[in-house]
């Protein structure tokens, strides 16, 4: 026991490379979504080529679009939605979802029950229909399409923190704490959260790519984004003309979310680990 | 040529961090055919590392570093993994210290009994069962033709615990290695899966590797000790030296561990006139909804009373299932009973926790038995003993960390592991954090479900006085939930014993043991072995 | 005729290709090589017909054809009156006749009509070709006629040209092959009119159009709402040898890049409309080629008179300067357009003036423009959609123009679902889009007109609508125009309507596919390909 | 036991009813709320308001909507589900032909991409930590966050445009022989697999490792049993809970989630249908959609416990 390391060491935090990694590419869009407007050559509207789908140049570092415009400056335009819409959205839909499920896990009975059933009632709406009549609502908006997103992501969370937080609601310490008369509020988050975030968080790291994706067939139902910026996926989708030519303007967009949405998934996968040893 | 040779075997096992510690340094010794040798020592001495060596198996994160382990000639640390899986099963073969955990829960119980026949493809299946239903016979189960149509949850665990010996038995191996294999069993179950234990032994004349923490045990089974402390032998001989004429220390502190100390009234207990602290009346209580009768689906207890007074200890004892854990429970607040009620200090408590006070909550604690759940694995050590200093006395920064250290130090913990999560700390310590976190509370009852159970001998020994302390200095009254007799003869006034449900006496701690009157309690008493090798067979078989 | 089709084509043009040929360039390289200049297939094939000689293709009976459309729904219906996408005309082309037709020329031709008489224009007489047969063996007749065209009159049909049908106050057979019309006014352009696909010819008292009966040059045999539908040769067709074409297959495939796809791999012979982006990879592939047409098809951008900010002098005119032109010609179009000067009437079209020139982008005019209307800085919503075409891509030329001029257009992209019924002719500054109409008539007194259903930018001017009146009676060509002239300029310069360019149709074929010839009324030979075309053997 | 499933049975079928009637209404509210109606949609440009009335007229849609809602709502009861408003066919024809589409492509995937799910994610469990382990994890979530019709346009570029192997577009509806049905599935089928199958690969490899760390799987090993052997008799039967639940989450999307798929390959199914619907306002034909694609949903998640139920022995009574 007194053999103990000290406590540098305990507090100490153990990263591997692929999660540094990751991480970097995660924290080099982060700063591409803040300051890329800045570093864009050209309007992101403007037509500065006449070719179009035109190669990879020392003027346009990543070739031009459809119409000529800078892919590049498109793409860096287009961080600031890609990244930044996702992650809130999918953030609010894990936030809610998990509050939720551990709530129902906890409270059970007819909350439980009624919750679920209703969940399940919206997760089978369809989500065109659904993104249509939020347009046709309360018009769109950036902070609407946010909402949106969250709203179709949240039934999936609910039902796998609900399915983790049942388990882990019949432990003895849960027990204890009731015993010691704690409020639903503290069971949840400091019994319950703290031994279901390992899973919770990779299921978000996977929801976050299918709301990268989701993010540019909502923005076709006029839903967010506005011309003449464009997200990443919605760059994919109006360049996809350029696929037979391999043309650089379809390629760096998927290069992109890609490199985004792997590392998001690898960083999770990967995230610090507290050290501390046993030598007992 | 011995069966079994180990020498100067070295185990590494890498931290989290990265270092490399050395928890077996350097063991050696052998086990002659026939012979059952007993690895004795607490937690985080190694047997169980040693053990699983003799099988070529070394936990995730441990590594043998050095030294051979030779079965019958052959090196398993040389030969590769293919040549031991040969070996595992048919040459030796093990038995889980909790079966309950090492059945499969999804399969027949025969489909796993016979598997190792269906592994090395040792005979046709048909004989295999039949070889089977044999040493269930041999083993003394009930319905042998049948219970292996059965699931792992549907049957009791002395009976799982004697059907992972056929399991382990049904490859003829000519080494069994026992992993504490009674410790989660009842004293009265004990004594049968030892008893058939030593009648298959002896038959089937097979060397064996008897690991436990419990020398009584030991002393019935083994013909020589090995004693363990910190990954080095100590002391070893045949059994009988071992106990009659120990050497070593550290063996003496383990002998002394059995004495069974008397209770000594508590401090002032005597001058006070004796006043009920909490007094418990007819509860009935159970699972599953309630039936038309007003009885709950499966009913646990049945019309149970009893009273605690200031300053003394409750012992309750009975096997599992005799409803004594639902008793804490219920008192606890946690399971609302369907009739009866509980009373603190002459005031009636509302059934459910929710409906009562901070204070009555606060003034009555419950610890237990598996620290290991009890305690969130993702809260450090300072969380868990802080929060109640925080829930019921609004402590907060400086304060609470402060009292906390004095926590750890009334509970014998060193300060230091305040940092830890309680998966980093050994079984003693976690038991020790678990009560931290209840006298956090300063209550004035505080209910014990099995805390010693889960525990070494010595370690046990350590608690029960710790608690005995901590009565004396912050006049505590505890009701102490256990099936290990020696433990509440140790600190209890007034004895309990439950069967089913229903209490069936009730003695005074002088009474102990023999004063008990009915058969239950007699049977329960005379199971508790004794440091004795005779023992064993000494009992009646009735009994069993 | 298709000489129009060519823009800015000069002489020393023909000598750059008659050069190019010399040098031994391929019938690819100089086609590619028009389309540079804006030229498409059909005309180009004229030029090279001038410069080297084309052969006589002959027909060839038989063969299978698949066509795919780009759009379809549920919605989809052979009930000429109700005809909406362009999947819907070209079927009913297949299954119906009209009484008139406009060749490539945009001549009216006579299909089930013998001849069409009026002397006033006002009371029209309209003589059938004897012997024609619908598809269930019923002849027609007047009856039928008559029943076809008084449909449209009625709500309950939902007709698309209600509107316009109007007009015709009093419809009756006067003979077993006889119908006679008769106009609320004189309006000299009736034949035409009857050309549009709506006005097809179904059988007198049909409800139920599932059977496609009508006296088409193909009778159906199959037909799915937004999958497919099949119709096979009608071997009693009135024309003299039919169709060519054994059987033909059509349906839509709305994602333009699998519509190409699906050509290049052969699954299709014919893929409508395609975007001018993929005719660069049409081009890269052998045995595929392209048929251009320019109709009157436009994409207009609508700023409302009777509203902010279209109702401040001077901005209107401000956005027509700062629509430039030329860009969305070349970037957006790929030169598969022909710029306009705000007024409806293509270049193709015998009215079309040509003295009126298209404004040239002049940022700074529009500059002070707007800042005379002390709209300078203000932001302005641009309500645009993928229902329009090009509409989002022209929103953001002039976005980034005005950015330019320190004016903010602010981009507002609109789903496609409901766009006509909610944001077009409602929003204050949108996006419309204009299917090519035959007559200038039609156009003004659907778009312009001060009681216009359509009138995208509020335009009311009495003088205008008595012009329109005056023109319609009017029988003599030359002062038709004269009028129709003026009115150009009129509209051009008055109504809140910013017509950037007319775009160009191309539909990409095998070159197994012949007979396709372009149309002013749009693309597949105003829709109405099937009984003209034929597969090689 | 039985007893115990069909009672499980009967009662998510009064929930799934229950469920099914919130859903209709929702769905009713929201395509009331979309602005303009049939009438309006299906004369589009030439809507004048007159031409709109008229229609309106002639189609009944001027009842108030609840009086319409209860009208559809009692023709359900009795079997009917109505006929379209867009071209007043009946919907059981309109929808009959096209939910077999569905059924079958979903049915193809799933025999194909369950199987592969499976493996990778148990093999992936298996050596753990390991390159293999790592090259899947990453590759899985490489191939979904490449959008579907990127997907879809680049198989159709290579398999059809180039190699000319594979037919561009897959008609259900002229399948000759099986042989032909495979080279019409084979893109259909491939691009979905790539969409579906990351979430039960994620969920079948943690289920497993969590599986892999109990007691009894050490056990095993020590009673001399191959790898394999403990993943698969040991470790599997324990994880096939949760993995049923990931699966039938996965697959609930061949139903209505399909749509990008449909409109590249031009197949003709449901979840185009219901677009198609929404778009001109086919207040009938969305109900019923809805309604297949919710019961879908729910039959999976139901089928996913009941699975798990007996699975488990613990679990059956």
């Amino acid at each position: 026991m007194l053999s103990h390391p000290p406590l540098r060491r305990r507090s100490g935090f153990q990263v591997n490379a692929v999660g540094l990694a990751a991480g970097a590419i995660v924290l080099f869009w982060a700063i591409v979504a803040l300051v890329g407007p800045d570093l864009a050559p050209h309007p992101p509207g403007e037509i500065v080529d006449f070719d179009f789908y035109g190669p990879v140049s020392a003027r346009l570092w990543m070739g031009s679009d459809y119409l000529g415009r800078d892919i590049f400056s498109r793409i860096l335009m287009g961080a600031r939605y890609t990244v930044g819409i996702s992650l809130a959205a999918v953030c609010i839909a894990c936030f809610s979802g998990i509050v939720l499920g551990m709530t129902a896990a906890v409270i059970g009975g007819w909350f439980d029950t009624l919750l679920s059933r209703f969940l399940d009632a919206l997760s089978s709406i369809p989500s065109k229909l659904f993104g249509l009549v939020v347009v046709a609502a309360v018009g769109s908006s950036i902070p609407v399409l946010v909402l949106v997103l969250a709203v179709i992501y949240t039934p999936g969370s609910y039902r796998f923190a609900r399915a983790l937080a049942v388990n882990s609601n019949t432990m003895d310490y849960v027990a204890v704490a009731r015993a010691r008369g704690e409020g639903t509020g503290y069971l949840i988050t400091q019994e319950i959260l703290p031994n279901i975030a390992g899973p919770v968080l990779a299921d978000l790291g996977l929801r976050f790519v299918f709301i990268v994706l989701l993010l540019s067939g909502l923005s076709f139902l006029g839903l967010g984004v506005q011309p003449p910026y464009a997200d990443w996926g919605s760059l994919v989708r109006e360049n996809l003309g350029g696929l037979p030519f391999a043309a650089p303007a379809v390629i760096f967009p998927c290069l992109a979310i890609a490199s985004l949405t792997i590392s998001v998934n690898l960083l999770i996968d990967n995230l610090p680990v507290r050290i501390r040893d046993r030598s007992d | 040529m011995p069966l079994v040779d180990v020498r100067d075997l070295k185990v590494e096992a890498r931290t989290d961090a990265g270092r490399r510690i050395e928890i077996i340094r350097g063991v050696s010794f052998t086990v002659a055919e026939g012979e059952i040798t007993a690895l004795i020592g607490e937690s985080g001495s190694g047997k169980t590392t040693i053990a699983l060596t003799l099988m070529g198996h070394a936990r995730s994160g441990c590594t043998i570093t050095g030294g051979t382990v030779e079965l019958a000639g052959r090196d398993l640390v040389a030969m590769p993994e293919s040549g031991r899986q040969q070996l595992r099963g048919t040459e030796v073969a093990y038995i889980p210290q909790s079966a309950a955990a090492a059945f499969n829960p999804a399969q027949r119980l025969i489909d796993q009994v016979v598997e190792v026949a269906r592994i090395h493809r040792l005979m046709p299946m048909a004989a295999a069962r039949a070889k089977a239903v044999e040493l269930f016979r041999a083993l003394a189960l009930p319905e042998p033709e049948t219970i292996g149509n059965r699931y792992p949850h549907q049957v009791s665990g002395g009976q799982l615990q004697r059907l992972a010996a056929a399991m382990a038995l049904i490859g003829g191996p000519r080494l069994v290695i026992f992993d504490e294999p009674t410790t989660a069993l009842d004293v009265t179950t004990q004594i049968e899966v030892l008893r058939a234990f030593k009648t298959v032994m002896k038959q089937g004349s097979m060397g064996g590797v008897y690991v436990s923490h419990d020398l009584a045990v030991v002393a019935q089974i083994a013909d020589r000790i090995v004693v363990l402390k910190g990954g080095e032998v100590q002391e070893e001989g045949p059994t009988e030296a071992i106990l009659h004429c120990a050497r070593h220390p550290y063996t003496r502190e383990l002998l002394a561990a059995f004495e069974p100390l008397r209770s000594d009234a508590p401090a002032g207990a005597a001058n006070r006139p004796p006043r009920p602290v909490v007094e418990v009346k007819d509860l009935v209580a159970g699972y599953g909804p309630l039936g038309k009768d007003g009885l709950p689906f499966s009913v646990a207890l049945r019309k149970v009373s009893c009273r605690l007074e200031r300053g003394r200890n409750l012992g309750v004892v009975g096997e599992s299932g005799s409803g004594k854990s639902t008793l804490a429970r219920v008192i606890a607040g946690l399971l609302p009973p369907a009739s009866g009620r509980v009373q603190l200090d002459g005031r009636e408590l509302a059934a459910s926790a929710r409906g009562r006070s901070k204070d009555e909550l606060r003034r009555m604690q419950i610890v237990f038995q598996l620290a290991d759940t009890a305690l969130n694995p993702a809260r450090s050590v300072a969380d868990i003993v802080g929060r109640p200093l925080t829930f019921y006395h609004g402590r907060k920064g400086r304060a609470r960390e402060a009292r906390v250290d004095e926590l750890l130090d009334m509970v014998r913990l060193p300060r230091a592991l305040r940092h830890r999560l309680p998966g980093e700390l050994s079984g003693g310590q976690k038991q020790r954090v678990n009560l931290a976190r209840a006298l956090a509370a300063e209550p004035a009852v505080v209910l014990c479900d099995e805390i010693t159970s889960a525990l070494d001998s010595v370690v046990a020994a350590a608690v029960i006085e710790l608690l005995k302390e901590l009565q004396r200095e912050l006049d505590l009254s505890y009701i102490f939930i256990s099936h290990d007799l020696s433990t509440v003869q140790a600190i209890c006034d007034e004895v309990m014993v439950m069967y089913k449900g229903e209490v069936v006496e009730n003695l005074t701690a002088d009474q102990l043991p023999d004063g008990a009157r009915h058969a239950y309690s007699k049977l329960l008493f005379a199971s508790v072995p004794k440091l004795d090798t005779g023992w064993l067979d000494s009992v009646p078989a009735t009994v069993a | 005729m298709t000489n129009r089709d060519i823009t800015n084509w000069t002489l020393a043009d023909d000598a750059m290709v008659a050069n190019a040929l010399r040098r031994g360039a391929t019938r690819r390289d100089i086609f590619r090589l028009l389309l540079a200049g804006g030229v498409g297939l059909a005309a180009g094939g004229t030029i090279l017909a001038r410069a080297t000689s084309a052969l006589a293709e002959t027909p060839v009976r038989g063969g299978h054809m698949r066509a795919a459309g780009w759009s379809s729904s549920t919605s989809d219906t052979l009930d000429p009156a109700k005809a909406s996408l362009s999947t819907d005309y070209v079927r009913c082309c297949a299954l119906y006749n009209r009484l008139t037709f406009l060749d490539e020329a945009g001549k009216v031709q006579m299909e089930l009509a013998e001849a069409i008489e009026s002397d006033d224009a006002k009371v029209w007489t309209v003589k059938l070709k004897s012997g024609v047969t619908f598809h269930d063996g019923k002849t027609l007749s007047a009856d039928d006629v008559a029943f076809s065209l008084r449909r449209h009159l009625d709500k309950a049909v939902g007709s698309k040209v209600n509107s316009i049908a109007k007009q015709m106050v009093g419809i009756k057979a006067t003979g077993p092959l006889t119908v006679q019309v008769t106009l609320q006014a004189a309006n000299a352009d009736l034949p035409t009119i009857l050309a549009m696909h709506h006005f097809m010819i179904v059988a007198d008292g049909t409800t139920d159009f599932s059977a496609g009966n009508g006296t088409g040059a193909f009778k159906l045999e199959s037909f799915e709402p937004g999958v497919k539908s099949n119709m096979l040769r009608y071997e009693n067709y009135f024309k003299p040898g039919g169709a060519h074409l054994d059987s033909f297959e059509y349906f839509a495939i709305p994602d333009e890049t699998a519509r190409v796809n699906a050509l290049l791999s052969g699954d299709i012979h014919l893929a409508a409309s395609i975007k001018p982006q993929s005719m660069r990879l049409v081009e890269s592939q052998s045995g595929v080629d392209l048929v251009k047409s320019t109709s009157g098809n436009y994409t207009d951008l609508n700023m409302r008179l009777d509203m902010s900010p279209g109702d401040k002098a001077g901005f209107i005119e401000g956005v027509k300067c700062l629509l430039n032109r030329e860009l969305i010609k070349k970037s957006i179009m790929r030169g598969l357009a022909e710029v306009a000067n705000d007024q409806p009437i293509p270049p193709m079209n015998a009215y079309h003036n040509a003295e009126l020139a298209p404004r040239a982008y002049d940022p700074e005019k529009a500059r002070s423009l707007f800042k005379k209307a002390g709209l300078l800085g203000q932001a302005i919503p641009v309500v645009a959609s993928e229902a329009a075409s090009a509409s989002v891509e022209m929103a953001t030329v002039l976005q980034q123009a005005g950015s330019e001029i320190g004016m903010k257009f602010e981009i507002q992209r609109e789903p496609s679902d409901g766009y006509w019924s909610n944001y077009w002719l409602k929003a204050p500054v949108h996006f419309g889009n204009i299917n090519p109409r035959p007559t200038p008539d039609i156009l003004f007194s659907l778009l312009y007109d001060s009681t216009a259903p359509w009138n995208e930018s509020h335009y009311k001017s009495s003088k205008f609508d008595s012009m329109l009146a005056e023109a319609r009676g009017e029988l003599d060509f030359a002062k038709r125009k004269a009028i129709y002239d003026e009115m150009q300029v009129m509209v051009s310069n008055e109504a809140g309507t910013a017509i950037p360019v007319f775009l160009s149709n191309v539909d990409a074929k095998t070159t197994r596919l012949h007979g396709l010839k372009p149309n002013p009324l749009g693309g597949q030979m105003g829709y109405a390909m099937a009984e003209y075309v034929w597969l090689d053997a | 036991m039985t007893g115990q499933i069909t009672l499980l049975v009967l009662g998510r079928l009064g929930v799934a009813l229950i469920t099914l009637v919130i859903v209709s209404f929702v769905v009713f509210g929201a395509t009331e709320m979309l602005p303009g109606d049939v009438a309006q949609i299906l004369l589009g440009q030439a809507a004048t308001p007159e031409a709109v009335a008229g229609l309106r007229e002639a189609m009944h849609l001027n009842e108030p909507a609840l009086l319409r809602y209860a009208h559809w709502l009692f023709g359900l009861a009795q079997g009917h589900l109505g006929t379209s408003y867009a071209n007043h066919m009946p919907i059981a024809g309109l929808i009959g032909g096209r939910l077999m589409n569905t059924l079958q492509l979903a049915a193809v995937t799933t025999v194909i991409a369950v199987p592969t799910a499976l493996f990778l994610g148990i093999t992936a469990a298996m050596y753990q930590g390991t390159l293999y382990d790592r090259v899947v994890t990453t590759t899985i979530v490489a191939v979904i966050s490449v959008p579907e019709f990127m997907i879809a346009t680049m198989a159709v570029l290579v398999f059809a445009v180039w190699l000319k192997w594979l037919p561009a577009l897959s008609f259900a509806n002229d399948v000759a022989s099986f042989g032909e049905l495979l080279r019409i599935f084979a893109m259909p089928v491939i691009t979905l697999c790539c969409v579906i199958s990351a979430q039960m690969i994620r969920m079948t490899r943690a289920a497993v490792i969590d599986a892999l760390k109990m007691p009894y799987v050490e056990m095993a090993l020590l009673k001399g049993a191959s790898r394999s052997r403990i993943v698969l008799h040991h470790a599997l039967p324990n994880a096939i809970g949760p993995i049923v639940n990931a699966m039938a989450l996965s697959l609930s999307y061949l139903l209505g989630g399909v749509i990008i798929v449909e409109t590249i390959f031009n197949y003709p199914g449901i979840a185009k249908l219901m677009v198609d619907a929404v778009a001109t306002r086919d207040l009938p034909l969305i109900q019923t959609c809805a309604m297949i694609f919710c019961f879908g949903y729910l039959t999976l998640i139901t089928a996913a416990d009941i699975i798990a139920i007996l699975s488990n022995p613990r679990l059956r009574r």
